[in-house]
C-alpha cells in the first residue's frame, strides 16, 4: 500500500521523502514521521513511535501495588498526578476502599490544576510551533506557579506520587486553598492576554482555520478522545459520562465545536481551561478545610483475583487502566489505555493533503506526549 | 579542549593565553541542542522560563546539531533511540559536550530493568556532567550547565574529558551487522 | 588524564563570579548600549568625514589615493557592520527578555554587554564543517554571497547629507539588484547543503523572493516618481518639507510588509522557519560560515529599517540648531538623527518578532500577488497624480 | 465594505497582541537568580535523601528493611546482622543508589522510625557518577549538613546550632501536622 510504504516510488522524481524527527523541534518529543512531500504538499505520512518505549506495563507487573503509582506518573509526564488516578480508582474498587469526601475533593483539585498546567504547556509549545516565542515564556511562568503550589503540598513539581489508595498521601499545606484562589485570580487576568495572543491573532486564524479537518465520524471511528474529539462535535467526557471523585459535586460544561479543524481544537482547549478555573473556584469553596485526607486502606494491598477497568478524563482524553489481579500483592497485568496514543492514530489522515507547515500546526493541536504513547 | 579542537595542551605562553581566551568564550556561550526526550525535557524547557532564565548565562537553544555545543540528554534512551542519539552527537561540530540529565539518562533509572532501555547514556556518548533526579529541578540543570562552564573554562579541568568516545556495539549496531556503526 | 578530584563533601558547586548581579541595573544597560552606539557613531563619522579629510590633508584624493580611500572606508564599514551585528543581537536578546518577563544575557560583561563578543569568538573557534553530500564550492560561497549582498547595500545608504559611499544617480536600481542577490546566497546555501530541510528552505526563499520583489520594486518606483530622482540623496532632500510617509502612506505600509519578507523576519521567516525546517537553509552550516549568515541577517535588520527611514521618514533630516550644513558637526548631528530614526524602526521590527506567529508561505505569495501588487500599482498611480497636481 | 472591516479587524487584533506583549516591559521579571540566590524550597520538597542519626550520634535506623521493600526503583541495598549483645540488628551496609533513585519518597513513608528522610539539597550535579552512589557515611553527612528535613511520621524537623533535633514550628509543617501543632485557641479562632 503506497501510503504505508517508506520507499520512494520508482520512477517518481517529484516526490521527496523527508524524515521528520525524532530530533525535530515540533514533534513534541521523539515522534518520527516519514513524509512524502510534493513541493510543500504532503502525499504520504507514516508516523513511527517507540523511541521512548520503556516497558511501563511489564515493569509495573513486577512491582507491588503501591510501587506502581510512582511509575504511572512517568507516563503522561506533562500532567503529573492525573495518571495515578485510574490505577488508584481501579484498585480501590477491587478492594472496596472508602474514600473520604475531602480526599476526593483534594484529588480533583490536583487533577484540575494539572489540567491547567498541561494545557499551558500545550499553548506555549503550540505557539512556538507556529513561530511565536513570547507566549511560551508566559505560559511557562504560569505553569511554574502551579508547580509551586503542588510542590508545597506533594513535595515534587512534576511527578509527585501523591495519590494513594483511599485518598492522598498527606494533607494539603495550610496555604493550599489560598494559593490556589490567588493563582486563579492571576490566571483569569492572564487568560485575557492569551486570548489576545492566541485565539484572536489573525496569523493564528490564517494558520489554523480550515486546516486539518477531522470529521465526527472519522474521529469516532479512530477512537479519538479528549479535546480532539470534542472539537469534532462529540460531547463525550469521562467526567460527565462516568463521573469519578468529586466531579458529581461541581458544575461545569463540556465545550464542543462542530468544526473539527485545528482552530476548533485550540478553541476547545481554551474553553477547557476556563472550565478548569470554574471547577477549581467551586472546589476551593466546597472542600472542607479540615478532616481526613485518607480513608482506611489495608496495610498490604492484595486485591482479590479479578479485573477492573477504570478511566479518567485527563488533559488529552480518556486515560484508562485495566488491572488484572491474581490475588497476590503484585498486579498480574496492568494495561494502560493512553489518550495521546489513540489521538495519534489520525496523524496520517490529517497530514495527507495538507501543506508541510500545516502538519506542524496539526501535530501541535493534537498535543501528543510520548511517555504515554510509547509507554 | 585545546585551541581549535585539538587535544594537545598548548605549552606556549601566547598560545596558552589564547587557548584560555577561546575556552572562556566557549564556556560563556554554550548553545544546547533542542532535543527533548522524556519527562526531563519539560524541566529542560522550564530552565529557560522566566523564573530560572538560563539565557542570563548566554545559553539558547539551536535546533540543528551543527550549530549546537551542548547536548542535554533529557530522558530515557532506549535502544531504538540510541542510534539516533549517537548520530546526532556525531553530527555536532567540535568542540562539543554532553550533559546527562536525570536518572534514566545516567544509568537507566527506574526503567533500567526493561529490555529496551540503555543503562546509561555514557555507554554511547562521552558525558561531561551528570544530574541526578527524576526529574531534576530546573535549578539543578542550571547548576550542571554552570559546572560544565567551569569545566570548559578551567585550565586544569578542561583536559579531563574522556577523549575515547564510547561505543556500546550491542546497543548501536544494527542486528546482523556486528562491530560496525550502523548506517542509518 | 586524571579524574577530576572529588571535593570533600562530594558536592561540586559552580563558581560564582566576583560580582553579585541580583537586580537588573538599567543604568548599566543604558551605559553599555550607549557605548556601542558611540562606537557606531564614531565609526560613521570616521568613515564619512574622517577618512576623506585625512586623504585630503595628505593630498591623496585622486587616482590610486582615491581607490585607497574607498578601500579604507569599506574596511571601516565592515567594522561598522560587525558592531551593528554585535549590538543588535544583544538588543534582540535583551528586548525579548524584557517582553518575556525575564532578563536575557546579564552575567558576562557589564549587564551582559560582551555576551555577543563571546558568541562571536566561540563561533570563530568552532569547527567549520562541510557535509559529505554538499557541493563544497557553492557551500563555501553561499555565506559570502549573502553577507556581501547585504553589506553592499551600505554603498548607497546616506547617513547624512553627502555622507554616502556612492551617491549614484541609479541608487534605487542598485538597491533592487543587490537586495535580490542576498536571496541568491540563501538559495545557493540551501541547495548545495545536500540536506532536504535546507533544500525546502532554499525553495521557499526563492518563491518568497519572487513574490515580494515586484511590490518592492513598485514601491521604489513610487518613491522615485514622487522625488523625481533615483538617487537616495535626492529622495531624502525632496522630503525636506514633508516626509514621504504622509503622501505615500499606502506605499509605505506595503514597503514595511515587503521589508519584513525580504528580511526573512517573523511573520514571514519561511526559509529559516525554526520550528518547521529545524534551521532552514543554514541547517548544515556551523562555525564561521553560520556566523556569516547570522551577521548578514543582522546587518539587514539594520539596513532595511534604514531604507524605510530614507524613503519615508526624511532620512537624516532634523533640526540643526543653526549649525552650518555640510560641516562636520552638522554631519555628526544628522547621522545621529538618522541612527535614532532607524533605531525606532529596528525596535518595531523586534517588537513584531516578539509578538507574531508565522504565516504559511503560500499565504504570503497569495497576499503579494493578489493584494500587494494591485495596491502598489494603485499607489504608484496615486503618487503620480498627486505629484502632477501638487508640484 | 466587509473587506475593509476585515482588514481593520486584523489590524486591530495585531495591535492588541503587540500591546499585550509590550506591557510586560514595565513589569518586574519574576526571575530568581539561581546560583547567587538559592531557591526557597518548601520543607516537604523531595530533592535528596538522608539518614538521620539520633542526637547523641547513635544510629536511629533499626534496619527493618521496610524502605528496601517499599522502593519502586529498587535502589536501596541493606545488609545487616543480628546484634550479638541486646536486641535488634546492626547495619553492615546501607547504600542508596541516588543515580537511579526516582525520588518518590516511598522509603521515607515506609520508615517506621523516621530515620530516612527527605532533604532539599538539589545541587547534586556531578562530573563523576561515583559521588552519587551514597553509602551510609554520605547519607549521615547529608543529614548533618541539612538544616531541615521531612518525614511523614515526624513532620519537618530542624537541627539546631548545638546539634539537637527539634520539631519545626507549625508554619513550616505540612497540612494536618500544622493544624495539630497549633495551640488549641488558635484553631478555634
Amino acid at each position: 500500500m503506497s501510503t504505508m510504504s517508506l520507499e520512494p516510488v520508482r520512477g517518481r522524481t517529484d516526490e521527496m521523502i523527508v524524515n521528520m524527527g525524532p530530533q525535530h523541534p515540533a514533534t513534541h518529543g521523539v515522534l518520527r514521521v516519514v513524509l512524502g512531500l510534493e513541493g510543500e504538499r504532503i502525499t504520504r505520512a507514516v508516523p513511527h513511535i517507540g523511541y521512548l518505549h520503556r516497558n511501563h506495563e511489564k515493569i509495573e507487573e513486577a512491582r507491588s501495588y503501591p510501587q506502581v503509582i510512582a511509575y504511572t506518573d512517568r507516563m503522561d509526564y506533562v500532567s503529573g498526578t492525573q495518571n495515578e488516578l485510574p490505577f488508584v480508582l481501579a484498585v480501590e474498587d477491587m478492594l472496596g476502599i472508602e474514600v473520604p469526601d475531602r480526599a476526593k475533593k483534594i484529588r480533583t483539585m490536583f487533577f484540575e490544576l494539572y489540567r491547567l498546567a498541561s494545557h499551558l504547556v500545550w499553548m506555549g509549545t503550540a505557539m512556538l510551533d507556529l513561530g511565536a516565542i513570547s507566549p511560551f515564556l508566559y505560559t511557562f511562568w504560569d505553569r511554574e506557579i502551579i508547580l509551586g503550589i503542588v510542590e508545597k503540598t506533594a513535595g515534587a513539581r512534576m511527578l509527585p506520587n501523591y495519590y494513594t489508595f483511599g485518598g492522598v498521601r498527606r494533607d494539603v499545606h495550610p496555604d493550599f486553598f489560598k494559593d490556589t484562589a490567588d493563582f486563579l485570580d492571576h490566571m483569569e487576568r492572564r487568560m485575557v492576554d492569551y486570548e489576545h495572543l492566541v485565539l484572536e491573532s489573525p496569523v493564528v486564524h490564517a494558520r489554523t482555520i480550515g486546516v486539518g479537518v477531522l470529521s465526527k465520524e472519522r474521529a469516532i471511528a479512530r477512537g479519538v478522545s479528549g479535546p480532539v474529539l470534542r472539537a469534532s462535535g462529540v460531547a463525550y467526557d469521562v467526567r460527565k459520562a462516568f463521573p469519578y471523585d468529586a466531579y458529581p459535586d461541581v458544575e461545569f460544561e463540556i465545550p464542543t465545536s462542530p468544526d473539527g479543524d485545528t482552530y476548533a481544537r485550540f478553541w476547545v482547549r481554551f474553553q477547557e481551561m476556563y472550565q478548569s478555573i470554574r471547577i477549581l473556584r467551586q472546589l476551593v469553596e466546597l472542600t472542607p478545610k479540615t478532616g481526613p485526607h485518607k480513608g482506611k486502606a489495608p496495610a498490604r494491598i492484595k486485591p482479590p483475583a479479578g479485573e477492573r477497568y477504570r478511566a479518567v478524563e485527563n488533559s488529552r482524553g480518556e486515560l484508562g487502566v485495566l488491572v488484572v489481579s491474581d490475588g497476590t500483592d503484585k498486579p498480574y497485568r496492568v494495561k494502560h489505555r493512553g489518550a495521546a496514543f489513540s489521538n495519534l492514530q489520525i496523524v496520517p489522515d490529517l497530514f495527507v493533503g495538507a501543506k508541510f507547515s500545516d502538519s506542524i500546526a496539526i501535530l501541535s493541536s493534537l498535543d501528543p506526549v510520548f511517555g504515554e504513547i510509547d509507554r | 579542549m585545546g585551541l581549535l579542537g585539538s587535544d594537545e595542551r598548548p605549552r606556549d605562553i601566547i598560545l596558552g593565553t589564547l587557548d584560555d581566551l577561546i575556552n572562556m568564550a566557549r564556556s560563556r556561550s554554550m548553545w544546547p541542542l533542542t532535543f527533548g526526550i522524556a519527562c526531563c525535557a519539560i524541566e529542560m524547557m522550564a530552565t529557560w522560563d522566566p523564573k530560572i532564565d538560563a539565557d542570563r548565562f548566554g545559553m539558547f537553544f539551536r535546533n540543528t546539531p551543527r550549530q549546537a555545543d551542548v547536548m542535554i540528554v533529557s530522558g530515557t534512551v532506549n535502544k531504538k533511540l540510541a542510534k539516533r542519539l549517537r548520530r546526532l552527537y556525531d553530527q555536532m561540530a567540535e568542540p562539543k559536550w554532553v550533559i546527562s540529565m536525570g536518572a534514566c539518562a545516567n544509568q537507566g533509572g527506574p526503567f533500567r530493568q526493561g529490555y529496551s532501555v540503555v543503562e546509561g547514556v555514557d555507554k554511547i556518548v562521552p558525558v561531561d556532567v551528570y544530574i541526578p533526579g527524576c526529574p531534576p529541578r530546573p535549578e539543578a540543570l542550571l547548576q550542571a550547565l554552570l559546572l560544565l562552564r567551569d569545566k570548559i573554562a578551567d585550565r586544569e579541568l578542561r583536559y579531563q574529558k574522556p577523549r575515547e568516545i564510547p561505543a556500546d556495539y550491542d546497543v548501536l549496531a544494527e542486528p546482523g551487522k556486528d562491530g560496525r556503526l550502523p548506517v542509518l | 588524564m586524571n579524574p577530576i578530584p572529588i571535593p570533600e563533601d562530594r558536592h561540586f558547586r559552580p563558581r560564582l563570579l566576583g560580582y553579585d548581579p541580583q537586580k537588573s541595573r538599567p543604568w548599566l544597560e543604558r551605559l553599555v548600549y550607549s557605548a556601542y552606539v558611540f562606537v557606531f557613531w564614531l565609526i560613521v563619522i570616521g568613515t564619512y568625514a574622517g577618512v576623506p579629510a585625512l586623504f585630503e590633508a595628505l593630498g591623496w584624493n585622486a587616482g590610486w589615493g582615491f581607490v585607497l580611500m574607498r578601500a579604507l572606508q569599506v574596511v571601516l564599514l565592515f567594522l561598522l557592520s560587525a558592531v551593528i551585528a554585535l549590538l543588535l543581537i544583544l538588543v534582540l536578546r535583551k528586548y525579548l527578555g524584557k517582553v518575556q518577563e525575564r532578563y536575557g544575557p546579564m552575567h558576562y560583561g557589564p549587564a551582559g554587554g560582551i555576551q555577543t563578543v563571546f558568541d562571536a569568538l566561540k563561533l570563530l573557534a568552532k569547527e567549520d564543517f562541510v557535509p559529505a553530500a554538499a557541493d563544497v564550492l557553492t557551500f563555501r560561497l553561499a555565506p559570502a554571497v549573502t553577507f556581501v549582498a547585504s553589506f553592499a547595500m551600505f554603498a548607497v545608504v546616506p547617513f547624512a547629507s553627502g555622507w554616502v559611499l556612492a551617491d549614484t544617480n541609479v541608487g534605487l536600481i542598485y538597491l533592487i539588484a543587490v537586495s535580490t542577490l542576498s536571496a541568491y546566497g540563501v538559495l545557493l546555501g540551501g541547495v548545495s547543503s545536500g540536506n532536504k530541510w535546507a533544500l525546502i528552505g532554499a525553495l521557499r526563499a526563492g518563491a518568497q523572493m519572487v513574490s515580494y520583489e515586484i511590490p518592492l520594486a513598485l514601491v521604489f518606483l513610487t518613491v522615485a516618481v514622487w522625488a523625481g530622482s533615483l538617487s537616495l540623496g535626492r529622495i531624502v532632500d525632496a522630503q525636506l518639507g514633508l516626509w514621504n510617509v504622509l503622501p505615500l502612506a499606502l506605499s509605505f505600509v506595503l514597503y514595511v510588509i515587503a521589508s519584513l519578507a525580504e528580511l526573512k523576519h517573523i511573520p514571514f521567516d519561511f526559509p529559516e522557519a525554526e520550528s518547521e525546517l529545524i534551521a532552514g537553509y543554514n541547517v548544515e552550516y556551523s562555525g564561521m560560515s553560520f556566523a556569516f549568515f547570522f551577521l548578514a541577517e543582522f546587518v539587514e535588520l539594520f539596513l532595511l529599517p534604514a531604507l524605510i527611514v530614507v524613503f519615508f521618514f526624511g532620512g537624516w533630516h532634523g533640526p540643526l540648531f543653526g549649525l552650518e550644513p555640510g560641516s562636520l558637526a552638522a554631519g555628526a548631528l544628522e547621522s545621529l538623527y538618522f541612527t535614532v530614526k532607524t533605531a525606532v524602526w529596528v525596535w518595531i521590527f523586534l517588537w513584531i518578532r516578539a509578538t507574531l506567529p508565522r504565516y504559511r508561505d503560500d499565504q504570503l505569495m497569495e497576499f503579494a500577488w493578489k493584494a500587494m501588487i494591485p495596491l502598489a500599482l494603485f499607489g504608484l498611480v496615486l503618487a503620480a497624480y498627486l505629484r502632477l497636481i501638487w508640484r | 465594505m466587509s473587506l475593509l472591516q476585515e482588514v481593520w479587524q486584523a489590524v486591530k487584533a495585531i495591535g492588541t497582541g503587540m500591546a499585550t506583549v509590550h506591557k510586560r516591559v514595565y513589569e518586574d521579571a519574576p526571575t530568581e537568580f539561581y546560583p547567587y540566590v538559592k531557591p526557597d524550597l518548601p520543607p516537604v520538597s523531595v530533592q535528596s535523601l538522608a539518614l538521620v542519626e539520633n542526637e547523641d550520634g547513635s544510629e536511629r535506623c533499626i534496619v527493618c528493611l521496610q524502605c528496601e521493600r517499599a522502593c519502586p526503583a529498587q535502589v536501596i541495598t541493606i545488609e545487616r546482622h543480628r546484634n550479638p549483645e541486646g536486641k535488634g540488628f546492626l547495619i553492615d551496609r546501607f547504600d542508596i543508589d541516588l543515580v537511579n533513585c526516582m525520588y518518590c519518597a516511598a522509603c521515607v513513608e515506609a520508615c517506621p522510625v523516621s530515620s530516612i528522610v527527605t532533604i532539599q539539597d538539589f545541587e547534586m550535579s556531578t562530573y563523576d557518577l561515583q559521588t552519587l552512589k551514597a553509602d551510609i557515611d554520605f547519607l549521615h553527612e547529608q543529614a548533618r549538613r541539612a538544616r531541615q528535613w521531612y518525614s511523614p511520621k515526624f513532620g519537618v524537623e530542624l537541627r539546631t546550632e548545638d546539634g539537637r533535633i527539634e520539631k519545626a514550628p507549625p508554619e513550616m509543617q505540612p497540612g494536618g501536622l500544622a493544624e495539630l501543632l497549633k495551640p488549641a485557641e488558635e484553631v478555634d479562632s
